[in-house]
């Protein structure tokens, strides 16, 4: 079922996410189960030690990106609510960079569908994160750079 | 014909810039945009091969034609989440 | 990995449950991923419609019960905190039941225990509930209640 | 021996009580007690077959013998979350 402008919120921000809201904007008395997937700044990764993330956006592209998918989870599961909002610009450690809402009649349905919101986002949707390490380097991280780029599939495809 | 390209992330560290002008004649692909894009600023080959092609927020393919007045953007793989 | 006593909350409560707080409990910079399941009181079930709930636990067992999840879950996963929180006693539509908060590294292991967790505590942690429907009627939910009882199997046996 | 029961939800419903006596002989098993607990309590009939019995907050089996000072719960299936 298409999902309507009101059921929605999507949107990129410079200030620190209010997860709290996202949560209480897709709880409802229709849906039994809501899920709130936050990804936060980790500080050690293959051991070496971040001190903050930059994270770079385009923003229409990435706009148009976040209300496909969307729309491709409201096809795929009966989704009543969604919220996805990515956080741009300077973030310390354990702030929330990305935050998915969403919520559903059953348990297993925003399981898999706050999943797929997240799993698609990291593939399709143009943000980039820049490492700022302890040893006070700086790394733009870009999966798979050394290998010829290749679309995200969609759904049209 | 000129076209202005968006750049972004480790793109953008690259050339210095946020935005570049690269020369491709009427009707080029994006096949030959690549070509142009690689020759006019050499700075991004370390990472051209992995360069997204994008038409007016939308991925390209490499036969696509680049129209004359959309928004061109070129960006390394993406990180966000 | 032993999850230690300050890294989990579990808690029967008959007062609304505050998930913000389970967010902000759970979120660390040892963690890239969070997760809040709220299971939340829904209007329709089969077209029967809900006036409200009551839950009914046998507290020292439930709350043994849900340290025992917990328990498991760090076995299975690389979980850095967890918070798990029951509500008893009369529940308006749309308000949360149970909520489960848990940080891991990566985003697959906590949607993986997450779901582990709300799914095990419905078959495993004695507390019911009764539904006060619309018609004025009211009944106690008790799923396969016509066959004979068989232990919810555990990590022991 | 006298057992003082737990009831909840259905169980508490069907006899109007949250605690209700049960007469065993000592050493009774849990299939024991069940027998005991359906001829003493018949309004537990309907939901005799589905009841759980907890020994001290934990699941028990059939076999398994009732301890003289242990707290011993009976419940339906359980439907929080």
């Amino acid at each position: 079922m298409p999902l309507s402008p009101e059921d929605r919120f999507v949107e990129l921000t410079d200030q620190p996410i209010d997860a709290d809201r996202l949560t209480q904007f897709v709880t409802t008395p229709l849906s039994g189960a809501v899920i709130l997937f936050l990804g936060t700044v980790r500080e050690l990764t293959h051991g070496k030690r971040t001190i903050s993330l930059d994270y770079d956006a385009y923003p229409e592209m990435a706009l148009k990106k976040m209300n496909e998918l969307v729309d491709e989870t409201a096809e795929k599961w009966p989704v009543q609510k969604v919220a996805i909002v990515h956080r741009t610009g300077k973030l310390e450690l354990a702030e929330a960079s990305v935050a998915i809402a969403l919520s559903c009649p059953h348990r297993g349905d925003v399981f898999d569908a706050g999943r797929f919101l997240i799993d698609e986002l990291k593939i399709r949707v143009p943000i980039w994160k820049k490492e700022n390490w302890s040893d006070g380097t700086t790394e733009w991280v870009h999966p798979g750079a050394d290998a010829p780029s290749t679309n995200p599939r969609t759904e049209a495809e | 014909m000129k076209i202005t390209v968006k750049l972004f992330a480790r793109a953008s560290q690259l050339t210095g810039a946020s935005e570049i002008d690269v020369e491709v004649d009427a009707g080029a692909s994006v096949a030959d945009f690549r070509e142009a894009l690689e020759a006019q600023h050499p700075e991004l080959k370390p990472i051209a091969g992995s360069l997204f092609v994008a038409i007016d927020s939308e991925y390209s393919s490499d036969e696509q034609v680049i129209p004359e007045f959309a928004q061109i953007a070129c960006f390394p793989p993406v990180s966000g989440g």
